[in-house]
């Protein structure tokens, strides 16, 4: 069923006021300083964007101002997930979506790779017997 | 009893009382005061334009002429404190809509962030005065009880109506509490303290009006 | 059952990555820094199920249909599966004395390990007899099986505050489990019915870190009751602005202004509905255009009337006509006392003399 | 309770009003009045400050006409008033107020604080605690005519004196004349030039008038004692003359209270509308003018300066017509800050003139006329009241200021030209 015969429409920011708080463009400094963090000691970190007190256009803006790079995963698990490589190298938008499509969580993780693309040794493991047992079967 | 079931209470009951209490007093007053009645003057009346009570009702919003030269903090301190209050109690939005439940009148809100402003000019100008009433001699001289007590029975409703916008100190709910039982002490305390000049300020500065324009003095 | 939960999550088709995700959303959620999603999958990943016994009392089910089927099926839910949930009436195959002789089990065997979850409130009136299972009062299973119990999770506004069978006039006597349990750490979890993450979050964040997660006043966690509707309304703009819907068909309902003066009572009441949202995160009460009812606060069903404004007063001008009226009369009164009074001193009055200026 | 104080509540219960319920109960105790009292703003001492003045009575109030208070006075929170205290009462109630009506007029509720005052001293007066000063005054008018004592005699000899330096006949108890004039008695004995002006000017003006050898005393000082009885008697004589010789108009004299005795409060005090008019004459000079009757020549090249009696100005609303006068006199007429309708009492209005130990206070609140005087520092200061006349003389001798004081009248009499003279005669 469609919402659309449902009469509320939403209008948030009020037209013809800017949304932007200003609370996004530091975040810039903070990631730079992930960035420099990463570079020097190979720490990685994250900004969970749900818990700051961001108006989606101050998502926007950020968005925009990060840009797009050269990679982008899909996770199917649990709902889709998309981790987006930024014009900054080792800076990746991560957007996790529940199952039935709704945004449950937003970060912007700082690492040379997102934690969650690697495979974890354990799972590793499980393919190693699992061609194992394809060669044995060979 | 819980914070909810505290602001029940004041929204309930204790309202209820304090309306109570505030509207037997004010008509109790009304009449003990003007029921003394005064004698008809007899001597010839000079008619002078701009001399009359209701001339003197309004006029006397405005300093007479080098007075507030001779007590500027009075004077702006109290313009400050009487506009402020009136702009929060009758500009912030939830205050008009208990007004229209009461009465059925309405008007468009103020914006908060204005109203929250007004607050806080409000409270400073009132303890600026509250300072002037400490440093000023004939001031501090005629001060009693009653006066530092009414101070204190004005600033609290702004004070906590604030701070629970605000969410300092203490839960919205308990702040919001507090805030209306501040305003009911003094809706029970206005017919019974100086607070009553709200009301008979029109009748004194009517009267006052009334024998001078008699005499053709616009006062 | 016994087992790591990582293992029982593989058992079930849950991916680690699925897991990790989880956590990660469960820490944002919690509020904890980012890198708590992290040593909560690990955490986790180690974790013994500890056992659970989930006693229903005088309730409506409402709080197992909320926490059961909300995001059903997903981890959530599952979480569930992963605890040993050895007495959940609704959920449990055994029946009758099988069902009570599991519970009596796992009391035992588990003794001050294991998690008591309540829903319902308890009757204390006419000895608890208005709710009794396998004819023992509520009261009375609770005070035993809180004995043994690690902690308790007081778990929708029945247990946590009372709730609705504590409405006035209160018929059966009902009270909280906090009215009855003083010597165990209790966790409210209040709400009609409390949002399936709450719930869930709190089970994670005690698997994860073996104790309850830091409460307000009211023993509710703070991660998720910290804040009002209202703080985290997306109508809270229209709020500042002065901007209400004044019935729920104006033009300010169909633009999706406050509800406040429709009796939204999002400025009392601390829940994460804003936020976590329900149904998968679909939709909540004031974006479905319905101001909040207050339902984890206190009594809030005996607060005024859920479409009266939180600034008005829940009887508006009961008794003023009869006040009016009274201060009226005794206005009346003393003038008439008082002018008889001035008339008695002027007719009393002596022509003065020269004399009389004299002492 | 003394039988005299038992008296003095009875009178305070019978004068207290809805309007002096009303003025208490607005007062915000903001001190404004204390501004706008030069016995406050020269001493600084707040036990001056106007609604000060009126504690007793307001204890009165309260315990008597409200509920409240009664209870108040019943569990022992609110004083019963004593002869001691309104004793101690009698220098803020005389000596400090001059019933000026600076604090009526600033008072931001609007309570007419004079009004009050005017009202208490009624109680104070019934209840003997009347400065001796004041007492011996009223003794003196009541039982010889007249506070300075003078009697018909005086008034006859000044008469004479007048048609001699004038040639001007003086009429006395003449029948359906348009004018009686009455006088004060300092203009008697102090500033006869005042009678002479009179005379000139009627005469220039063509205008019949009479003085009355019943009543020729226009000052009351029951009024400023604060005695209705009292100055009904005194005014009574004032209304039989004008009644008996059928006079449309009473002109009252260079004298503040004695204008509010007879034009404001006289009516009232004998119960009935008066059957003709009462004017000052300084109304009644601004009229001839207007209507040409009055002509002046020639103008006055010094720096005049016009001091407003305040019962002429706030409590008489007679404010432009000193003006317009002085104007048509004066080349060089400056006024003083606040002159006109807030203009500061000379300090001894109201009868304090007549208290003596309250001389001292005068001189010290005389500062802020002396202020005003520096700002514009005039050659010699015009008023249009005697009382003003002899205070500001003295106190201006006090501090050494060599300014001449002078009627109004009189400067607009020596403006009548000369040639004129005989028409009339």
């Amino acid at each position: 069923m469609s919402l659309d015969p449902i009469p509320i429409h939403v209008v948030n920011p009020p037209p013809g006021e800017s949304a932007l708080t200003g609370n996004a463009p530091p975040l810039l400094r903070e990631l730079a300083a992930g960035v420099r963090r990463l570079l020097e000691t190979g720490e990685s970190s994250a900004i969970d964007l749900s818990a700051l007190p961001l108006t989606p256009a101050d998502l926007d803006w950020l968005q925009e101002k990060l840009g797009s790079g050269e990679i982008s995963v899909i996770l199917q698990a649990g709902g889709v997930s998309t981790l987006n490589e930024t014009a900054c190298p080792g800076i990746w938008w991560v957007t996790h979506h529940n199952e039935q499509g709704a945004v449950t969580a937003q970060f912007i993780e700082v690492a040379f790779v997102p934690e969650l693309v690697k495979a974890a040794p354990q799972d590793v493991a499980i393919g190693q017997e699992y061609l194992e047992l394809m060669i044995a079967d060979l | 009893m819980t914070d909810l079931q505290f602001l029940t209470w004041v929204r309930g009951p204790g309202l209820d009382i304090a309306v109570g209490i505030f509207l037997l007093g004010v008509l109790w007053r009304l009449f003990e005061i003007y029921s003394l009645g005064r004698s008809k003057d007899l001597s010839a009346p000079r008619r002078t334009p701009g001399a009359s009570g209701l001339h003197t009702v309004f006029r006397r919003s405005l300093p007479p002429p080098g007075m507030l030269k001779c007590s500027p903090v009075s004077y702006l301190g109290g313009y400050i404190f009487h506009i402020g209050l009136a702009i929060v109690v009758f500009g912030f939005a939830p205050h008009i809509l208990l007004i229209r439940n009461l009465t059925g009148l309405s008007w468009p809100a103020l914006p908060s962030q204005f109203v929250d402003l007004a607050a806080v000019v409000t409270m400073a100008a009132m303890t600026v005065m509250l300072a002037d009433r400490i440093n000023k001699p004939a001031k501090r001289f005629l001060s009693t009880f009653e006066d530092w007590f009414t101070w204190a029975a004005t600033f609290l409703p702004v004070l906590t109506g604030w701070m629970a916008v605000q969410h300092l100190l203490l839960p919205y709910t308990a702040m919001l509490a507090l805030h209306i039982l501040s305003v009911e002490i003094l809706l029970i305390v206005l017919p019974f303290t100086k607070l009553f000049h709200a009301f008979t300020l029109f009748g004194s500065r009517w009267y006052n009006g009334k024998v001078n324009g008699h005499r053709g003095v616009p006062v | 059952m016994q087992g790591s939960l990582v293992d029982a999550f593989a058992r079930q088709g849950v991916s680690r990555r699925s897991f990790l995700k989880y956590c990660a959303t469960l820490a944002s959620m919690m509020a904890l820094p980012p890198v708590a999603g992290r040593a909560m999958a690990e955490a986790m990943a180690a974790a013994r199920r500890p056992s659970v016994i989930w006693l229903p009392f005088q309730e409506c089910t409402g709080c197992t249909e909320s926490i059961t089927r909300s995001h059903s099926p997903t981890i959530e839910g599952m979480i569930f599966d992963m605890i040993s949930l050895d007495y959940q009436e609704t959920l449990m195959a055994a029946a009758g004395h099988q069902a009570e002789a599991a519970r009596l089990n796992a009391m035992q065997d588990n003794a001050g390990k294991y998690l008591l979850i309540v829903d319902g409130s308890i009757p204390l009136g006419r000895d608890g007899a208005y709710s009794c299972i396998g004819g023992r009062s509520n009261v009375e299973m609770l005070k035993e099986a809180a004995q043994g119990a690690a902690a308790v999770v007081a778990v929708g506004s029945c247990a946590a505050f009372g709730g609705i069978p504590r409405a006035n006039p209160n018929p059966t006597g009902a009270v909280s489990v906090s009215d009855i349990v003083k010597d165990k750490p209790i966790v409210n979890i209040p709400g009609c019915p409390p949002i399936p993450v709450v719930m869930t979050g709190v089970l994670a964040h005690y698997l994860t870190f073996g104790s309850l997660p830091e409460l307000d006043a009211k023993g509710r966690p703070k991660a998720f009751f910290g804040e009002t509707i209202h703080d985290r309304c997306y109508r809270r703009p229209f709020y500042d602005q002065g901007k209400f819907a004044k019935t729920f068909d104006d033009e300010g309902a169909r633009n999706g202004w406050c509800l406040f003066e429709l009796g939204c009572k999002g400025p009392v009441t601390h829940n994460a509905c804003a936020t976590a949202k329900w149904n998968g995160g679909t939709s909540w009460p004031v974006e479905s255009g319905h101001g909040c009812l207050g339902c984890s606060e206190p009594d809030f069903w005996d607060a005024g009337g859920f479409y009266k404004a939180l600034s008005l007063p829940a009887d508006p001008l009961g008794i003023a006509g009869a006040a009016a009226v009274a201060g009226a009369a005794v206005g009346v009164g003393i003038g008439f006392a008082n002018r008889a009074k001035q008339g008695a001193a002027k007719s009393a009055h002596e022509t003065t003399t020269l004399a009389d200026l004299e002492k | 309770m003394s039988a005299s104080l038992e008296k003095g509540i009875r009178v305070l219960k019978a004068v207290i009003d809805a309007p002096i319920a009303s003025y208490f109960n607005s007062c915000v105790h903001c001190g404004l009045c204390a501004e706008a009292c030069l016995f406050y703003t020269e001493t600084g001492d707040p036990k001056y400050t106007p609604i000060h003045k009126l504690e007793p009575l307001r204890r009165i109030y309260e315990q008597e006409y409200t509920l409240l208070g009664r209870l108040k006075k019943i569990v022992g929170l609110s004083k019963a008033v004593t002869d001691d205290e309104l004793d101690q009462w009698q220098e803020l109630v005389y000596n400090s107020c001059t019933l000026c009506g600076r604090c009526s007029a600033v008072c931001p509720v609007g309570n007419d604080i004079v009004y009050m005052v005017r009202k208490f001293r009624e109680g104070m007066a019934a209840s003997g605690h009347a400065p001796e000063g004041i007492k011996s005054a009223v003794n003196r008018t009541v039982t010889i005519g007249s506070p300075m004592g003078v009697k018909l005699p005086a008034v006859l000899a000044q008469m004479k004196h007048v048609e001699a330096d004038y040639g001007i006949p003086i009429p006395l108890d003449v029948e359906d004349a348009e004018y009686m004039v009455v006088l004060s008695s300092m203009e008697i004995i102090n500033f006869p030039e005042y009678l002479g002006a009179v005379a000139r000017i009627m005469q220039q003006a063509g205008k019949t008038w009479t003085l009355c050898s019943t009543a020729f005393e226009a000052t009351n000082a029951g009024i400023q004692i604060g005695n209705s009885d009292l100055a009904r008697v005194i005014v009574s004589r004032i209304v039989e003359g004008a009644e008996k010789f059928k006079v449309k108009t009473v002109i009252s004299p260079e004298c503040g209270h004695a204008y509010t005795a007879l034009r404001w409060e006289g009516a009232n005090l004998i119960g009935r509308p008066f059957s003709f008019e009462v004017q000052h004459i300084v109304e009644v000079l601004d009229e001839f003018q207007r209507q040409g009757w009055l002509r002046t020549e020639g103008f006055e090249t010094d720096k005049l300066t016009f001091h407003d009696p305040c019962q002429l100005v706030r409590r008489g609303g007679v404010i432009r017509q000193p003006r317009t006068l002085m104007r048509s006199v004066a080349q060089n007429f400056v006024e003083m800050p606040d002159a006109g309708y807030m203009n500061w009492c000379c300090g001894g209005g109201g009868g304090a003139s007549a208290i003596e130990e309250g001389e001292a206070l005068r001189l010290e609140a005389f500062k802020k006329k002396k202020t005003q005087f520096d700002a514009v520092k005039p050659d010699r200061v015009v008023t249009a009241c005697a009382n003003c006349r002899i205070v500001l003389e003295e106190s201006l001798e006090h501090y050494r200021m060599d300014i001449p004081v002078i009627g109004l009248t009189e400067l607009i009499a020596e403006h009548i030209p000369e040639r004129n003279k005989p028409e009339g005669a």
